[in-house]
């Protein structure tokens, strides 16, 4: 898979609620190339803030070349996303990371925070590949306002749970898994290292195959720096030394090949 | 017009290469840069045998700048000789291996074990701040720089660079003390240390809680050692520090430096050193600079 | 919520300083400040005697930083007693004068000359990097700096502040002299002496070829040296380096520092000493701080 | 004079010729304190630039609180104040400096490439003040291109100098007061170094007054920093050692005043 340094220019961008932005860039070359659980570097345009900020890709067009993604602004880069307007230019590298291997086998998609974005390019890709609706049991938490909930329910069964309890199952997607006894083979996952941890744990009891979407901080974006590895069960093929680079090798992973 | 330096016998055909660490052996970067365009290729640091690094968080984010406390991680010499120099091995630039190492002894193996490999220069990093034991504590003492100076040049069957540390109180004794030792060549600067503390998680940003600083934040003080160092010796001076242009390049080649180093500027620009390689022809286009050496050391 | 610090008697009714030759003594900015509101006012280095100052140009800027070279420019202690003193008296804040000088009798010519003088604390420079003589010579060896600071304090009636340099290979040892020769406080980082070269028209930036670096760019290493020197000595410690906005002043305090300088960020907004001094009572309320000693050195 | 901080809005901009810009801005406070010879400190929205970029005053108008800068790009501050569209915002200090002190001698008011731009107010400031069209001689040096001549035409006789001949003397200002015996009893002057000189020099040599605009790079702006001195003749009132503060004692100086 090719990555490209590019500008891709702003087709629109909205609020979906506090502080979650909608962002719709045409690429050149990026989209054509991307698959779900992938990412994109995007880069300031201030001089004193360097470091790419990975962000992952909730939609990818690639007969229109374009992508969609849906972040939190947490800080000055995603901020000044937030203000970008149709028509402007933004810097980005991609696509990056492994994405997800996608089988046939009954699916249980769990997004939670953040981490809910990629995961509706991939139950797309899970309901486009054939399979049936009932055998796409997607899991989605949040803390609050719901995001992209309409839109996951195009391509499987959603079952919601919030912290406060305003939608769905009051708690996290593991309260809400359990209150609804949802079964599948597979777990394709992304969300705050919590989430994760416990959806290991829960997989591993259950017997399940589970995949997890890491996140962390990164500088090249590439594989080059070394920056964002997270510990591996096995020698990573880069050192040797049980580190796996979250942005190259992952940043999705089978669970049991990463201590979290 | 000539961009072609020589170093100690390494003909290099422009004076551009990559810092040791943000570019690995260059294989995730040949996606973005032709790697036959570059000077020379600076590995990441290489050890005796394989090292894991420090915990995550390893990066952060910092005015015009970064921190990073990778840890010098690194497969070991054995994969390194196996994998990397075989790599590189197929482009027409100069390979530059960055050894580092705990003690003598491993910095002595590494060195070794490369006698009989293809590389053309070696990098002795004394100077990484991210490791508790050996690198920096070589390089902020003049005394224990010469001597392992003078230890790997024992055994080195390519000439030697010497990285040094700016986190020091005079840079040219370190400078004079790398040539006391017998160092073909030194390069500086690695990276300042410094820290960054989280106010609303109250911790700090990188789990080594110091890391090194990085970016073109440093770059004054990077152009100024430079400048110093190349007064200081007789040596070569391999300049690095926060370039991400050519014009930045400049400055180092101007206060004395015979190479420059792109480092941090790889990550903001996958491009960067390509970028800085077309700057330069550029600029002596226009300014009617027939070599390059007209400009190394112009400005006293 | 209290926000005072008591520094060896002095209390400040808030932890927030300017920088030393950021703020001349207040006059200029008090047009866009209010300066009964700060802890305290440093004022610009005054020596015994009038100096000139380094031929211009004095300032460069670099990435999200500056270098100056105004070379310590002050009208000397009779001009500074007569005008500078009585305007800051004026105001509901404590005076913090900085001394300089090229030799410990000059720099005790000025301690005494303020001992009868409504002056509440005296802050040494040992640090300038752009005066030849004095300053950074008694900042980078431990052995001076204890010295100077003894002489010093055998004729100071107010408490001493040591200014400390950064360019230095062990802040730790500096900070330690300091304390050894009876400091009664320590503040750093001042500025990193670097260079920039305009490689247009091929020369230095600056007249004095190398200038001191302050802004952003530095504050990094200034809160890496603040943490290892608030954990080497007892003594009270002054942060500064970089801070722009309240969310870095609680760097440096959570670093160890007992109070903080806004330096540099006064020439990109001039109120920003107020914006600071807001923002970390806004913090504090937000997190249910009661005591900003709470969040003195709370990161360790 | 208060000095005032402030977000002036763009309510114009244009190119006037290569490289050269003609900006107007709204201000709250600012214009309403202005006088000729003053200037302001415009900044950088870019976090990795500091310090203010000092741009002289063309034009103030009191009623409407604008302010017009004419200035030239030249570096990273002016290149991003040429990309400013009208209704974008813009963080300035000012009015700074002490301005012309102007009386109702017979003016030569000269200007020389972006030293131009403040001699427009300061020949404005003398017609309007009642002088007669013919006490009013001022003279232009440019590169090349005349940008603002007609403007200038309407408050005195303008005489041009071009260093490449295309426009009036070929040469300099002085060249351009030699050829056409220019008098005056007064010279208003802002320029590079070498005009200022020359134009020291021969107010001396006639026995003129001569006031010359200087430049010199700033930190503060405002005189706490000392960042941007000249040599004076006579001990400054700041650190009473012949240094000058451009911003704050200047930028105008009477050339008896100041070593160039």
């Amino acid at each position: 898979m090719a990555k490209y340094m590019e500008k891709g220019v702003v087709l629109s961008q909205k609020k979906l609620c506090g502080g979650i932005y909608d962002l719709v860039l045409q690429t050149e070359h990026i989209a054509a190339e991307s698959r779900p659980g992938q990412f994109v570097s995007l880069y300031s345009s201030d001089e004193a803030h360097l470091l790419p900020r990975p962000i992952s890709l909730c939609g990818i067009d690639r007969e229109k070349c374009t992508i969609r993604l849906v972040y939190r602004v947490v800080g000055y880069g995603t901020k000044e996303f937030s203000g970008l307007e149709p028509g402007d230019r933004v810097k980005l590298v991609g696509p990056l990371g492994n994405g997800f291997t996608l089988s046939d086998k009954k699916a249980l998609v769990v997004g939670g925070g953040i981490g809910i974005p990629p995961m509706l390019e991939t139950a797309k890709a899970l309901a486009f590949s054939g399979m049936k609706r009932e055998d796409i049991q997607i899991v989605l938490g949040y803390r609050d306002i719901c995001f992209l909930k309409e839109e996951f329910e195009q391509y499987g069964t959603v079952t919601v749970a919030t912290e406060d309890g305003s939608t769905g199952t009051k708690g996290n997607v593991l309260d809400a898994i359990g209150a609804y006894k949802l079964q599948g083979d597979v777990i394709y996952s992304c969300g705050p290292a919590p989430m994760l941890r416990a959806l290991k744990a829960y997989a591993k009891e259950q017997g399940m195959e589970c995949y997890l979407s890491l996140e962390e901080r990164m500088a090249c974006g590439i594989g080059a720096c070394l920056g964002c590895v997270c510990k591996s069960k096995d020698v990573d093929h880069h050192s040797y030394v049980n580190n796996k680079r979250v942005c190259a090798d992952g940043p999705v992973f089978h669970a049991e090949e990463v201590e979290l | 017009m000539n961009t072609s330096v020589n170093l100690c016998g390494v003909e290099l055909k422009n004076p551009v290469l990559e810092c040791s660490g943000t570019f690995g052996s260059g294989m995730e970067y040949s996606e973005f840069v032709d790697l036959n365009r570059l000077g020379g290729v600076v590995t990441k640091g290489v050890a005796s045998v394989p090292w894991p690094g420090n915990p995550v968080p390893r990066i952060a984010e910092t005015p015009s700048g970064m921190l990073n406390a990778i840890g010098l991680q690194n497969p070991g010499i054995d994969v390194f000789c196996s994998r990397d120099i075989p790599f590189l091995k197929q482009f027409d630039t100069k390979i530059i291996v960055n050894v580092c190492g705990k003690s003598a002894e491993e910095y002595i193996q590494v060195v070794d074990r490369l006698a009989e490999e293809p590389v053309d220069l070696l990098e002795i990093n004394i100077s990484c701040p991210n490791v508790k034991e050996g690198g920096i504590a070589f390089g902020q003492d003049p005394k224990s720089a010469e001597a392992i100076t003078r230890a790997v040049k024992d055994h080195a069957k390519q000439p030697v660079i010497m990285k040094l540390s700016p986190n020091v109180t005079d840079i040219t004794a370190m400078a004079k003390a790398a040539e006391a030792g017998g160092a073909d060549m030194i390069s500086l600067i690695n990276t300042i240390t410094g820290m960054k503390i989280d106010v609303n998680r109250k911790t700090f940003a990188l789990a080594n809680k110091t890391g090194g600083l990085s970016g073109p934040c440093i770059r004054p003080v990077a152009v100024r050692m430079v400048y110093q160092a190349a007064h200081a010796v007789n040596i070569p001076v391999i300049g690095m520090g926060g370039i991400t242009c050519s014009e930045d390049a400049l400055e180092f080649i101007l206060a004395g430096a015979s190479a420059v180093a792109v480092g941090t500027a790889n990550f903001s620009n996958p491009r960067a050193t390509l970028d800085v390689i077309e700057g330069i022809e550029e600029y002596m286009r226009r300014c009617g600079v027939k070599d390059i050496h007209e400009l190394i050391g112009a400005v006293k």
